[in-house]
């Protein structure tokens, strides 16, 4: 609705969705140009992934776990190491911006609502990433066969969109909670916990075979909702 | 030195050689392995003990770096040293895992050993991980030799001191175990000695190459720096207000960039 | 560290009009803008006008709020009281079209340290729909290396670059604070052009210095001044 | 040995031992002034800390986890989340002083060893902090008796210990890479890792209420080592 | 990035003593310092000189190398050709005792945010073990709030509280980076006289600005010179 009037304004510009995505894109470009600066910067998310599954499967791998406890216990890991992934990543979203004053060039040359989904997009993107490759890597790892792979599959995607999502909407909290000093972080958990239970209970019936109910719809539901939430928050965090 | 180079070429390809016949028809095969497996052994154990030996080396080398007079080339040396230890480490590992795969019926199963070995892998990984990400080289060979210095601390942890505490293996105790006796057949002592000797001074020799490589990289950097020094009077500031002349002084410095 | 009490009022001497045809028509307007940071009054009733071709000068003691001042009017902060008129060609204009019409320069602005200049602009000029080559043009105007870092600029380069983001989208209010600390002699010329150019075109500016003798090589430009007492 | 020459240096100064500690101190309240005004690293912490120690537990459940195999199973997941936690909000300590560009007036004023030794003190009471809330919590939520509460404070203190001074040593090293969030995890992981297994292996010991063995011994000589390392370390890599 | 071959020769008028007794026996010269960024030469051979109660002063045009020299000087950067020798009474400084008598001041410096000015000098003279109301002393001198967050500071405010770092333990040898950026004249005339103080008291100060005309002020203490060709 802020884009609307941008488009009679004075210099010419081309039509609005046009920008706005435009926008979008230069943000998620922005983001990973930084990220792959380092020369193998992938290489070094690709070892993170690596190494994380290994700190947990030799926790519980030589340490044992029985079989019969994987399948309740291994997707709740799956989803600690995504969620500790986002969450080491979330000063690079705002915080990152405020302290090295970057946020100012940003708010004066993008409009708010680029810069959530651009930021979003890019974290989507990187927990992908890491999905994709920590999830074959796991269940081979620890010898975790799955039932149904179509199921985990989209649970994973639904998981990490609002991973992605809800974290940059922390993230963006966090910058607040910067400049007043209150401790956020039990206000961000309510954003967080009911995605990662959702999810888990998801993988879970992936890897047990059994149906997933209707957890699927909550999830889908929850990252509809906090989409939402993200789009409508956002600029007034962001803007003075 | 350069005399003796040859004739010590001659004797590590014999030792080689040597160990290669000697695995397979001097040494008997190991009982309570299943079949001929335990022939792998003398490529198995050589190639771990060499790749310790080489971070090891490497930390040393880093050591000397740091507190020494900061001459590149012990980075380099390191460096190279660390290279060739990854490539013995994965050797080892995939020796194991072969002989893991008859011995224990699967390649991969969470033995400590492996799991160790494994993290002694990422360990050395994240050392060339940590150096793509140092723009600065003076900066780049202070950070990657701390952190290799570290290693000399977590390595022996990794090897020797966690396999044998974490809780039950399948893997064989050492062959000098923690009673300090020998328990081998003598031949095949003789054979797994010979092949760690082999190996370990083959790989010093292929870091001795790298090594050289590497500081022939550094020294044609060096040259062409040089030579930037010199040919500078054609180069203009580059921070001057006419557009005319701006692209001929901004282009060059745009090469510069690496 | 403003102190004394009164509100200062500001010496406006009517708004003047430079060359060009299209500034008629374009003016901005601020009346008695009132900021305070927590309990601390900063601005206390600043009013000014500028119009198109003209430039305002701010000056004012270190602390005495200018800068303030500045990002009151770039939308950066808002104040608790007063108001801002944007007029072009009679109509008013929306936030959103002011964000996408001001160039601002400031000690505080600074750009990604991993980028280069060039993909710095590119960035920019990607979220504002310029063309990219236009960055280029920028960059090779002031006379910045192209592929540099950003963080491994010069105190100098950077202020340099900080003109290029200010004047990148062509904007028709620039607003420039301290425009030529740290600069060389001919820095602050590019500089001077630069500014000239924009105001030829019927673009305003509103430029913010501690000291007058700082701007020597735009003075002559100045026609309207607000002095802020602490 | 650096710190000596500084007695007969132009203008007169205290005794040294007392300039060293005096200067660590300063480091140490900084550290925790800076902290409680922006709250930025506790937040992260306690985000990651809290919402993983909630999932965790709802999803497993007191139930979850069949009795026999909570002695082994539970103790990996403390220590993953005590790990993650702590390698999600330590890397500030040094990455923003480098970023918010104080490192320069730092390396001026204080000695590398004062710095690295308040910043590690600081790192180990935010951990210490951490483990104080989460423990009891998980011990709460999981229902799970603890046989020797002694030996575990002991390897609390011990493993939170370690990973203090480990991460500052990992921070310091990073803060001058262009640092990735991923690229902590990656380097510091495999140092970390040792400790955390031996850790867990005296933590089991205390639930279970068997002797810890060797692993005590062990766990303290890698302390040690990594200390001496540190304090020989930091200073090369701190200096240019 | 300068590039000119030759190294650049300082223009030496042998070195200076101002007034003061003990300046006799102290000297900081460095020789043929060559620094590199990558392979981006910056200094190549640079030379200078300067003795106790004398003012070296740096110029040369934007990236020329000033700060990247003064860094040297201070032991931020290591160079990687070229010596550093600081005589006191006829002893070379270690590296150690160098930092403690080195007063820094620097654009690129900057301070905790959340830590007021007074708490940020406390936090630095407790490390340098100079007694805590020193900075009360000194912040008092140039005009600044004390219980002021240093993020909340403006441009020249933030350019005063460098200059107390760099003077809160006294150092003998000071270097002064651009040190009158974003001043205001009673800025500039603390700033002045505070040099002027150090150097009454043997001290020696270098410092580096882009254009002459910034140090108008303190130009009557310069007596060496080296220009830096980029
Ligand atoms: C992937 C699987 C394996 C890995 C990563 C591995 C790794 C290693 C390493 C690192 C060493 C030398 C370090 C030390 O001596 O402590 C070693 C030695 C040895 N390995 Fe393995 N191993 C694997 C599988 C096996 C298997 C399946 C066997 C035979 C059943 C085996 C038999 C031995 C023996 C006999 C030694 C010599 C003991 C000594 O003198 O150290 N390994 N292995
Ligand atoms: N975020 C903030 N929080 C609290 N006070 C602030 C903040 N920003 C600025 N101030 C205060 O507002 C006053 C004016 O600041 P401002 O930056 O506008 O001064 P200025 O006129 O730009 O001075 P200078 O010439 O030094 O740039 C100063 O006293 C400053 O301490
Ligand atoms: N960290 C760095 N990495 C790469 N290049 C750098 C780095 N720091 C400085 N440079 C380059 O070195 C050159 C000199 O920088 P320096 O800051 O010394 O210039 P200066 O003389 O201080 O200029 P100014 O008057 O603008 O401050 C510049 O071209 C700059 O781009
Ligand atoms: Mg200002
Ligand atoms: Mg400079």
């Amino acid at each position: 609705m802020k884009r609307r009037d941008s488009s009679h304004q004075p210099q010419p510009r081309p039509a609005q969705q046009h920008t706005w995505f435009r926008e979008t894109a230069a943000i998620f470009l922005k983001e990973w140009r930084c990220e792959l600066r380092t020369r193998y910067a992938l290489n070094t998310l690709f070892l993170f992934a690596i190494t994380t599954l290994v700190v947990v499967s030799l926790s519980l791998g030589p340490l044992g776990v029985a079989t019969a406890e994987r399948t309740t216990v291994l997707p709740v890991l799956l989803w600690v190491i995504l969620l500790f992934a986002v969450i080491s990543g979330l000063p690079r979203t705002f915080v990152h911006e405020e302290e090295t004053r970057t946020a100012i060039a940003l708010r004066l040359s993008a409009s708010p609502t680029a810069i959530f989904v651009g930021k979003s997009a890019y974290s989507l993107s990187v927990v992908l990433a890491l999905e994709a490759v920590v999830t074959p890597l796991f269940s081979a790892m620890m010898q975790l066969p799955i039932a149904n792979p179509g199921l985990l599959a989209l649970a994973l995607a639904l998981g990490g969109y609002g991973l992605a999502v809800g974290g940059a909407l922390v993230a963006a909290i966090i910058a607040q909670a910067r400049s007043t000093g209150t401790l956020f972080a039990v206000l961000a958990l309510p954003i967080l916990l009911p995605l990662l239970v959702l999810a888990i209970f998801i993988s879970r019936a992936a890897i047990a075979g059994d149906g997933a109910g209707d957890a699927l719809t909550q999830l889908l539901l929850y990252d509809a909702t906090i989409s939402a939430a993200g789009l409508l928050l956002f600029p007034t965090i962001w803007n003075p | 030195m350069n005399t003796l180079r040859l004739p010590l070429a001659w004797l590590l390809w014999l030792a080689l050689c040597a160990t290669i016949w000697g695995a397979f028809f001097y040494a008997p095969p190991a009982e309570g392995f299943i079949g001929e497996s335990s022939r792998i052994l003398f490529f198995h154990v050589p190639a771990a003990w060499a790749s310790f030996v080489m971070f090891f080396a490497a930390g040393i080398w880093s050591a000397r770096y740091l507190f020494g007079s900061r001459q590149p080339r012990h980075d380099h040396a390191a460096q190279a040293a660390i290279e060739l230890g990854l490539l013995l480490c994965i050797l080892a590992i995939v020796t194991g895992a072969l002989w893991a795969r008859i011995m224990w019926g699967a390649y991969w199963n969470w033995d400590p050993r492996q799991v160790w070995i494994t993290v002694a892998l990422l360990f050395y990984g994240a050392y060339l991980a940590l150096r793509s990400a140092v723009p600065d080289p003076e900066t780049r060979r202070r950070l990657s030799s701390s952190y290799a210095v570290l290693g000399l601390i977590v390595a022996p942890f990794l090897f020797f001191v966690l396999p044998r505490m974490t809780g039950f293996s399948l893997h064989p105790e050492p062959v000098l175990n923690q009673q300090g006796k020998i328990e081998m057949n003598p031949r095949m002592l003789q054979v797994l000695l010979l092949g760690s000797v082999g190996l370990t001074a083959l790989s010093f020799w292929i870091h001795n190459l790298r090594t050289r490589v590497l500081v022939l990289w550094e020294k044609r950097e060096e040259r062409a720096y040089d030579e930037l020094l010199a040919s500078g009077s054609q180069q203009s500031t580059g921070l001057n207000s006419e557009p005319t002349t701006a692209p001929t002084t901004t282009a060059p410095t745009a090469g510069l960039e690496t | 560290m403003p102190t004394s009490p009164p509100p200062v009022e500001s010496s406006i001497t009517g708004s003047v009009e430079g060359p060009g045809t299209k500034t008629s028509s374009r003016s901005l307007r601020f009346q008695s803008l009132v900021r305070s940071f927590g309990r601390l009054p900063v601005l206390r009733g600043v009013s000014g006008e500028v119009a198109g071709g003209g430039t305002l000068l701010i000056t004012g003691s270190n602390g005495s709020g200018k800068s303030t001042l500045l990002q009151c009017l770039a939308g950066l902060l808002a104040p608790d009281r007063g108001s801002i008129h944007w007029i072009e060609e009679g109509r008013e204009l929306s936030a959103e079209e002011r964000r996408q019409s001001i160039g601002f320069a400031a000690p505080v602005l600074s750009f990604y340290e991993p980028l280069t200049t060039l993909e710095n602009l590119e960035l920019f000029s990607g979220l504002r729909g310029v063309p990219p080559q236009r960055g280029q043009e920028l960059l090779e105007r002031v006379g910045l290396p192209l592929s540099r870092p950003a963080g491994a600029l010069s105190s100098g380069m950077a202020q340099r670059l900080r003109w290029c983001f200010a004047l990148l989208h062509s904007p028709t209010l620039l607003l420039l604070d301290e425009p030529f600390q740290n600069l060389d002699a001919p820095g602050r010329r590019v500089g001077a052009e630069l500014l000239q150019e924009h105001l030829d075109q019927g673009g305003m500016a509103v430029i913010a210095s501690p000291e007058l003798d700082e701007l020597r090589g735009i003075s002559h430009h100045i026609r309207e001044r607000i002095h802020l007492d602490p």
